[in-house]
């Protein structure tokens, strides 16, 4: 069992068309190499879900990998709108997107359920709200010893989940730390997991009680130092926030969208090649 | 009365009604920095929960996201997402749930999911993020956002997480938890429920500002309170640590403001 | 509201007769000298809630502090029987004592839903076992999405809860780390927190991500040194494990016990003094 | 023959089992002696699971508890207990449930709750533990004891954690996930389940035992594989391990075996 491998064998290898995949991240560590080498490699019809899915689902929507998402909230974090994202719920391009929608209470739940192998996630949740009305899959049960009304939503179970975390050691061994998010339980719920690094380290000398993936809890694992961007990794980068106003501007209509995505992510070899070319696109902008 | 704009009173207003030493439930945007500000100034106590993780941040600059790495590195200690929604939230351990809205209506319901019908939109709106358990779940809620007739409306299309529904007793009825919104601040004045039907009255005015131009940027006969009284101008102390946060932010990240996500 | 305070003073507001009291701690950081102080003031009928009852249960079952005990494994780990737990159940001495029996799993679950302010635990559990026959707290709901069957018990939600840690910072923030077992869980499900902590610093460092309670979750930090004793705080003390075996001699006679808990507990003022006592005692028995 | 005992025959017998790279959950005592012999020797990449939170422990001395530092010092990283049952064991990641008993029936379910009747109990035993929710949910158990007539008994006053319940696929049909008992591993022989009728039979039997000592120590008619084993004596190299790793616990604790809590 080969672990440590490039990212495209492990995208190549893990994510199949029509697999119900999650790539999450809290703001921190969101995996943008991996989302790339998913549109790169042309993946169709998957469900996607995210709690808060952000540019690079934008760009798997846009790009016509998504046949569904899942999701509680959608939107370009302190700059407005996902442009793909609306362009595909209102107006079905570049293909109409199925969508489920939550709260991030449910999702955070539904993720723990499915790492603990529970058919169902059960919260107070929803009270008063009209989502149980759009969402079958929001349903109430009642406590056996109080009576009590409690919602139900069902666990999340990906065929395989996408992270981007710190470290690894050479054996495969994953840490984490900072906002971890629901990471964890994302992994922990996935049939498959494919972790991108920033770095592959001797020793993970882990804190106590840190946040660790043990190997055999993995599938693969890909050192591309810079993964996140324009997310981020605590100790290592910083969010680009410029990227995600510009972002705004890049994915407002469909033909600045598609030639951006073109030249930077189709027609790019790998992560590293995307940011030669994405650094000269700034160097022309600012020309 | 003109050194200071609507926006900076607004976030000065609503930082007041936040108390010392209460367990904040932040949401990203103008309630952190109505939060922070409180921080800075009046409640150096209050502590500031990111649906991120972060319990007890107390970030230097601004955070543009919900999980920028100066709410980390400034917390007592950053928990996972699914534990601050079961633990912290849930748990009943959140004072005030401090959030935005993209709509309102007279019972403070919000809006931040669809404007027009849900499975054929007019505009997609980001959705429900924290705010629906925050809403229910917080002992109690500010509300804070810029008033106009699009933003506060009669009828909501979509209600995405609960004030006083149908106003009297209803979200009693409806089994929620937390007391729900005690305030909706805005550029204009502040609103409060009236104790028995619950709908939103204008309780105080902003000063320079006259009530009829609050009921214009209102979608329903908005009830003012007979004992109106105006809000406080900002005090320099307060004027002087937001615009010194502000510069801050603005310095470090070149950028204001922020979302979720 | 002064959060660091004596022992003593912490038991005699925080802890009433009739209480629901979790003392936790998976071998690891177990609240021994917190224990004891309740043995000194008296306390009576209470509920006592561990997953792992063990020496300090046997010594409050033994003089008489408990009416009811929930638990899920109780022995001297490593040496036998708890021969006041047996006495108390199997003869009813002191007193007779109630008792609720659950696994592992489910008392880790219940205290999981307690501290999210659930009524109920679900869990996949009890499959096969007699315990649901004799507990009528187990019982058995259906899945709204698949119709599994899942077992569920009653959260468990103490009056208080009382653990031991390492470090407590001035403002009575504390941190612990290593077998963190329930204690977090415990803490957040109860409505009052007693914590006796090995030191008090100037800062808490605690690593990202760090098992951290915050000093507004809890109602009382108390500097007890050891406080853990014979049981051990990773980085201050080793466990002592020829005390448990030597609790397996003085436990055994209601009369030997009598007479150990006069000596050692009841008639000592505190924990220092109750570590002085039992070095002479240590002493006598060597000579 | 003699150069070694029944019980270091028993626990080389068990530690054999554990395959190289399965992840295996630990009972105290006997088992975690067992496991780690196995790591010590044909099974370096074994990962060892503690239910008090230590994952891939390497302890140097074995504990005498369940939540002994050495276990937390020497693990990949320590959770909470919580997060054992839910993601661990309940989440499906453990291959190997390795258990003590203080009684087993025919279809190897297990007693460790009361002798006599559970409201007035002759002998009160500590109870459940973590093997309930291990014996039905690792993918496969071995159960590990000394082989008695008092342990092997012919009907359970009170059934723990389920073997194979009445036999057959009496487990199945109750819905219980994982595989069940696959061995049970005991100072004069090796049990396994009969695949069809999954009752217990002496498939292999310890170097210097006859089949009457094995059927006098059980408490019922015990079945006999037709073509019975015998278990190859301990090599040098495993006694040689288990006895340093003896003789390093004893030497750092004055103490051997251990127990939950």
């Amino acid at each position: 069992m080969a672990l440590v491998m490039p990212l495209r064998e492990a995208v190549s290898e893990f994510v199949r068309d029509g697999d119900t995949v999650a790539l999450e991240g809290f703001t921190h560590l969101i995996p943008h190499a991996a989302g790339h080498e998913i549109i790169r490699q042309g993946r169709k019809n998957l469900t996607l879900v995210r709690m808060t899915p952000d540019l690079i689902y934008d760009q798997l929507i846009g790009m016509g990998c998504a046949g569904k998402l899942i999701f509680s909230w959608g939107g370009n974090p302190g700059v407005g709108s996902l442009h793909r994202f609306r362009d595909a719920i209102e107006r079905g391009w570049p293909q109409p997107l199925a969508y489920e929608e939550h709260s991030h209470a449910a999702l955070a739940n539904a993720y723990v359920a499915g790492a603990s192998n529970l058919p169902f996630a059960l919260l107070r949740g929803y009270t008063g709200s009209d989502l149980p009305k759009v969402n079958p899959n929001i349903r109430f049960i009642e406590c056996p010893f109080t009576g009590e009304k409690l919602a139900a939503i069902p666990s999340i179970r990906p065929d395989v989940t996408v992270i981007h975390a710190q470290k690894a050691d050479r054996r495969g061994n994953v840490l984490l730390w900072g906002i971890v998010g629901v990471q964890k339980e994302a992994v922990l719920a996935a049939k498959r997991a494919i972790v991108t690094v920033e770095e592959i380290v001797d020793e993970l000398d882990a804190p106590p009680n840190g946040c660790v993936l043990p190997r055999w809890t993995l599938s693969a694992v890909c050192h591309v130092p810079g993964g996140a961007y324009p997310s981020y990794a605590q100790g290592y980068s910083e969010r680009d926030n410029r990227f995600y106003q510009r972002w705004d501007a890049v994915a407002r209509s469909r033909e600045d969208f598609t030639a951006w995505m073109d030249r930077h992510v189709r027609n790019t070899a790998d992560f590293e090649e995307f940011k030669r070319v994405l650094a000269e696109t700034a160097r022309q902008e600012a020309a | 009365m003109n050194e200071f704009t609507a926006t900076e009173l607004m976030t000065v207003a609503a930082s007041r009604l936040l108390k010392d030493g209460s367990v904040c439930f932040v949401g990203i945007g103008l309630p952190s920095t109505a939060a922070n500000l409180a921080r800075l100034t009046h409640a150096p106590e209050v502590v500031l929960i990111y649906e991120s993780g972060p319990i007890g941040a107390k970030p230097t600059v601004l955070p543009l996201s919900i999980g920028d790495g100066e709410l980390a590195l400034t917390a007592d200690t950053v928990v996972s997402t699914p534990e601050i929604f079961r633990y912290w939230l849930q748990g009943g351990r959140i004072d005030v749930g401090f959030l935005g809205a993209a709509q309102v209506d007279r019972f403070a319901n919000i809006n931040t999911t669809v404007i027009g019908d849900y499975a054929n939109p007019k505009v997609r709106l980001p959705g429900a993020g924290g705010a629906p358990e925050i809403a229910s779940q917080a002992k109690e809620v500010f509300i804070v956002l810029k008033q106009s007739p699009k933003a506060f409306v009669d009828r909501l299309p979509f209600v995405t997480s609960a004030g006083f529904l149908d106003g009297g007793d209803a979200r009693q009825r409806a089994g929620i938890p937390g007391g729900g919104p005690t305030a909706v601040i805005t550029d204009l004045g502040i609103m409060t429920p009236d104790p028995v039907t619950k709908e939103l009255t204008l309780t105080s005015i902003h000063p320079g500002v006259t009530v009829e131009q609050v009921k214009a940027a209102t979608g329903w006969d908005l009830k003012i309170a007979a004992d109106l009284a105006t809000t406080a101008a900002p005090q320099p102390n307060e004027l002087a640590a937001l615009r010194d946060l502000l510069a801050r932010t603005a310095k470090a990240h070149g950028q204001t403001a922020g979302g979720e996500g």
